[in-house]
């Protein structure tokens, strides 16, 4: 009989996680297409205030990398989204494969693709506030250069935000695979809870506390901590849910 | 007012289909398949770090049109605005108390012989506080002093671009209205949300214009004895003696 | 050894049953035939075996172990059938290359010789293949993974016949070098049956027949002469297919239970007995009606 | 001996395959390719050969070995035995002779011929054959 080979998970994972990286380019091409996007929304400012006081009226453009990460923040949520459905569990399923493995090598990946996005994102911010820093006519103020310390600080907090993200898109796009009606259900549930919440005068709170229990952490460590949990929580519940998962039907 | 709620929802919808489509099929795009994905990811990267050096290459800019302020010179005019209404609120006479950080915007003398003089403040677009002290004889001339504290935004020192107030007699009416409207355009680099988290003291603020400092505004008018002060609208207020 | 044992394996999608109650065991180092119509069931069982899907009643081991979810199976079986797909950012070579790294006992010297001789190009795009290639190069991966359980489904589809030919040489010449464990579902049974050792027949999800090649050529026999003869010779005996040929003559297809008395019998009344090839048979077994399609056509 | 050399096979499936290769075997071993205690084909040399499964090709090895013609040894393979061919000739010459006589039999039954209208027959045949060679 043909010597049966031993196989080790995290050997596999390893394979996989390289496998992905090799044939999912295209994710990064869609980075990269996105962070130009943003580099065009943000030339208007990607944040204005206008305020009059005693006599003259000011309007402050505030140009930031901010949108380049937003937007990043969504193409992760996207990806990872994407990765969850049919043709790309297929596609794992194809060489060796089982669903923890499959499970594990696309959290490796989408942590890979989280450095690259979280990374790209704030050195694109850069890159546009200097391209910024040559065209801007109307005074500008600060110059371009962040201390060093605080460009590994955003660094390490956007990546860590578009881990997040990458983790909720993988949570969701799992339900979406195990009942198919989810991905009308969810979307209607989000957007309805929004309006209804924007009708009723306050804004729609549950999502102003999620917003504020990661946004308003001002402790690094403890933001790292909640984020880390949060994540590894969306990606262990969406593996044991898909456990059971059939592939290549 | 519920339109504007939706706009940010809208244009986030819009964002995500956007990128959903362009994620979904990238891959078909056939010039994108012939061009190495592989090499465009690179140049792409080098473009960024480029960029990065680059900015910490250029001088650190500060503002080519306004003075920029530090941090303590604008708590500084914060505190000089409170002092300044704090003393207007209890009637100091202001020409005697020289407040620190309190400056004269403007100050001149109008002749004027009538007996009664009404006091209007139009157009004044913000808080302005008046002042009237009495002179212990007539000489016909009311004299005014525009005191102010300085304007800071972000960390801009906008207080030459205010212009003083208007202050005119005719016949018997002092009017007090705004020097010309001016509008400020203002560009200014900031720091991303994810610095900016932990830098400032409660996170993420989504809007919060909390470091501005707008200056406070107090016309002192001197006015002759024996003047009979019309004022209809109670603008005015008496430096106690 | 046996690779595969099954026992009662059954699978229902909601009410409809794709497979009911199926038992075989497939030893090791066999190449194995699956023959069966279109939804017999066929698919269904080798994603069972694979371990792609799970059963719904029954018992199935391979390597003695459970098929789903294992590691362990997933790594010592390969899966070929025309559904897999690479992405587009990947090169034939890059696909091969990486397949190279999950399999122990990979052999690139053959991958690349057989790439280079069904004329290949490295830098092509998978998706760019017509269907045809697409099978050719599966059946490149499938051969050279050198899977100690090797699984081809329908991996002919679109191969004309001599690309056909040579996969079956491949097939036998390197199962020669390295024999393992082969199955192998397809329709062609005619082109196949001198490469098979065992076939398993489905039918309607259910196991028809589980025998040896020789057993199955041996299997069923044409009695072709005059009517009565026929019937007389036949007598009880279960008919699997009958034709009548112009006004006197039929022909019909029975079990090959025939005694040598029998065979004499036959042989006096000019009774014509014929061996039934196996995929003929294969289809008169999974007939509705014995006398096939033209049952549909003669309203008598 | 090997390569890619397929012989053809008689394809219309009358006779097993594996018979035919048994055939074949004896066929060799009487033209003398294969001498006493000579090791023959493997089951995979044949299997390479007549392009079959090598199951089927070992079948009609131990056809051959039941009947005496070839021995086993343990590991080594199959080998050609000492009176490989006498055993083969008498086989062929009561086995297959005796299936052709029973068939001409059942032939002449059911044309109504007669037994010794029959036996002139045969004698007339071999007369015939003999006096064209002698």
């Amino acid at each position: 009989m043909m010597s049966l080979t031993e196989v080790k998970l995290p050997d596999i994972v390893r394979k996989q996680f390289f496998y992905k990286v090799k044939a999912y380019l295209s994710v990064f091409s869609s980075l990269l297409v996105v962070q130009v996007i943003s580099l065009l929304l943000s030339t208007n400012g990607s944040r204005m205030m206008g305020t009059s006081h005693n006599g003259f009226s000011i309007d402050i453009n505030y140009y930031t990398g901010d949108i380049s990460i937003v937007l990043t923040l969504i193409w992760s949520f996207i990806t990872a989204i994407i990765i969850t459905t049919k043709a790309y569990r297929n596609d794992d399923f194809v060489f060796v494969s089982n669903r923890v493995s499959s499970h594990l090598s696309n959290i490796v990946f989408l942590f890979f693709t989280s450095v690259i996005g979280g990374v790209t994102a704030v050195l694109a911010g850069q890159s546009f506030k200097v391209v910024m820093h040559l065209f801007l006519k109307d005074g500008y103020v600060m110059g371009t250069a962040i201390p060093f310390h605080e460009l590994i600080l955003s660094l390490i907090v956007s990546v860590m935000y578009v881990f997040l993200l990458a983790a909720l898109g993988y949570f969701v796009g799992m339900l979406v695979q195990l009942y198919r009606w989810f991905s009308v259900l969810l979307p209607t549930i989000v957007i309805g809870y929004m309006i209804i919440g924007a009708r009723v005068g306050g804004e729609p709170i549950l999502i102003v506390e999620i917003f504020k229990f990661y946004a308003q952490e001002t402790v690094l460590l403890l933001f790292l901590i909640k984020i880390i949990l949060t994540s590894c929580l969306l990606f262990f519940i969406s593996s044991i849910l898909t456990n059971k998962l059939e592939v290549r039907q | 007012m519920i339109v504007a709620a939706f706009f940010p929802l809208v244009l986030l919808l819009i964002l995500i289909v956007l990128i959903y489509s362009i994620s979904k099929n990238i891959g078909k795009i056939p010039i994108l398949q012939k061009l190495k994905i592989k090499w465009a990811l690179v140049i792409y990267g080098a473009i960024l770090l480029l960029a990065l050096l680059f900015s910490y290459l250029i001088p650190a800019g500060d503002s080519s049109v306004y003075p920029a302020v530090s941090e303590t010179e604008r708590n500084e005019a914060e505190k000089a605005g409170e002092l300044l209404v704090k003393a207007a609120y209890d009637r100091k006479n202001i020409r005697k108390e020289n407040i620190e950080d309190v400056e004269i915007n403007d100050q001149s003398t109008i002749p004027f012989e009538g007996e009664q003089l009404e006091i209007s403040v139009e157009e004044t677009y913000g808080p302005l506080t008046v002042l009237v002290e009495r002179k212990l004889e007539n000489d016909q001339k009311i004299e005014y002093i525009e005191y102010h504290t300085k304007t800071i935004i972000e960390n801009l020192d906008l207080t030459d671009e205010i212009d003083p107030l208007s202050v005119s007699i005719e016949g018997e009416l002092l009017r007090v209205m705004n020097g010309g409207f001016k509008d400020i355009r203002i560009g200014m680099f900031d720091k991303e949300f994810t610095i900016s988290q932990f830098t400032s003291d409660n996170g993420v603020e989504l809007f919060d214009d909390s470091h501005h400092v707008w200056g406070e505004h107090v016309l002192f008018l001197r006015i002759p004895k024996g003047v009979e002060v019309i004022d209809k609208y109670e603008y005015v207020h008496y430096v106690k003696e | 050894m046996s690779v595969i044992e099954c026992k009662e394996l059954s699978k229902a999608y909601g009410r409809k049953k794709a497979l009911h109650q199926v038992s075989f065991t497939i030893k090791e180092n066999t190449i194995t035939g699956l023959i069966g119509r279109n939804g017999a069931g066929k698919t269904t069982l080798l994603k069972i075996i694979a371990g792609f899907i799970r059963e719904t009643e029954g018992e199935i081991n391979v390597f003695s172990r459970h098929p789903f979810n294992s590691l362990f199976v997933s790594a010592n079986r390969i899966y070929i059938d025309d559904q897999m797909n690479f992405p587009n950012t990947l090169t034939l070579k890059d696909i091969l290359q990486s397949a190279a790294t999950f399999y122990g006992n990979w052999d690139q010297i053959l991958a690349e010789r057989l790439f280079d001789y069904f004329s290949f190009y490295p830098t092509w795009r998978y998706q760019q293949l017509s269907k045809g290639m697409k099978s050719t190069f599966n059946m490149i991966i499938g051969l050279s993974a050198r899977c100690p359980l090797t699984i081809f489904d329908e991996p002919t589809t679109g191969m004309d016949a001599s690309v056909r030919k040579d996969f079956y040489r491949a097939l036998l010449k390197d199962y020669l070098d390295h024999p393992r464990t082969i199955i192998l579902s397809s329709h062609l049974l005619n082109e196949i049956e001198d490469l098979l050792e065992d076939v398993l027949l489905l039918k309607d999800g259910e196991k028809c027949l589980y025998l040896s090649i020789d057993e199955l050529k041996e299997y069923g026999v044409y009695l072709k002469g005059s009517v009565n003869c026929v019937r007389d010779i036949a007598g009880d005996k279960e008919i699997m297919y009958e034709k009548s040929l112009g006004n006197d003559h039929l022909l019909i297809g029975i079990k090959n239970t025939l005694t040598n008395l029998e065979i004499e019998q036959a042989v006096l009344m000019g009774v014509q007995i014929s061996p039934i090839s196996t995929d003929d048979l294969c289809t008169y077994l999974t007939n509705k009606t014995i006398g096939g399609i033209d049952d549909v056509f003669n309203r008598s | 001996m090997g390569g890619g050399l397929w012989l053809i096979i008689d394809s219309d499936h009358s006779k097993p395959i594996y018979i035919q290769i048994a055939e074949w075997l004896e066929t060799e071993v009487l033209k003398e390719n294969h001498k006493e205690h000579e090791k023959i084909y493997s089951q995979y040399q044949l299997a390479d050969m007549f392009n079959i499964n090598p199951a089927t090709a070992a079948k009609g090895l131990s056809i051959l070995a039941e009947e005496g013609i070839l021995y086993k040894k343990r590991g080594l393979g199959m080998f050609v035995s000492e009176n490989a061919k006498e055993i083969i000739l008498s086989k062929r010459k009561n086995q297959t002779l005796k299936r052709l006589v029973h068939d001409l039999v059942l032939e002449a039954e059911r044309l109504h011929v007669e037994e010794d209208e029959l036996i002139d027959m045969i004698v007339k045949e071999n007369r015939n054959r003999k006096g064209r060679t002698s």
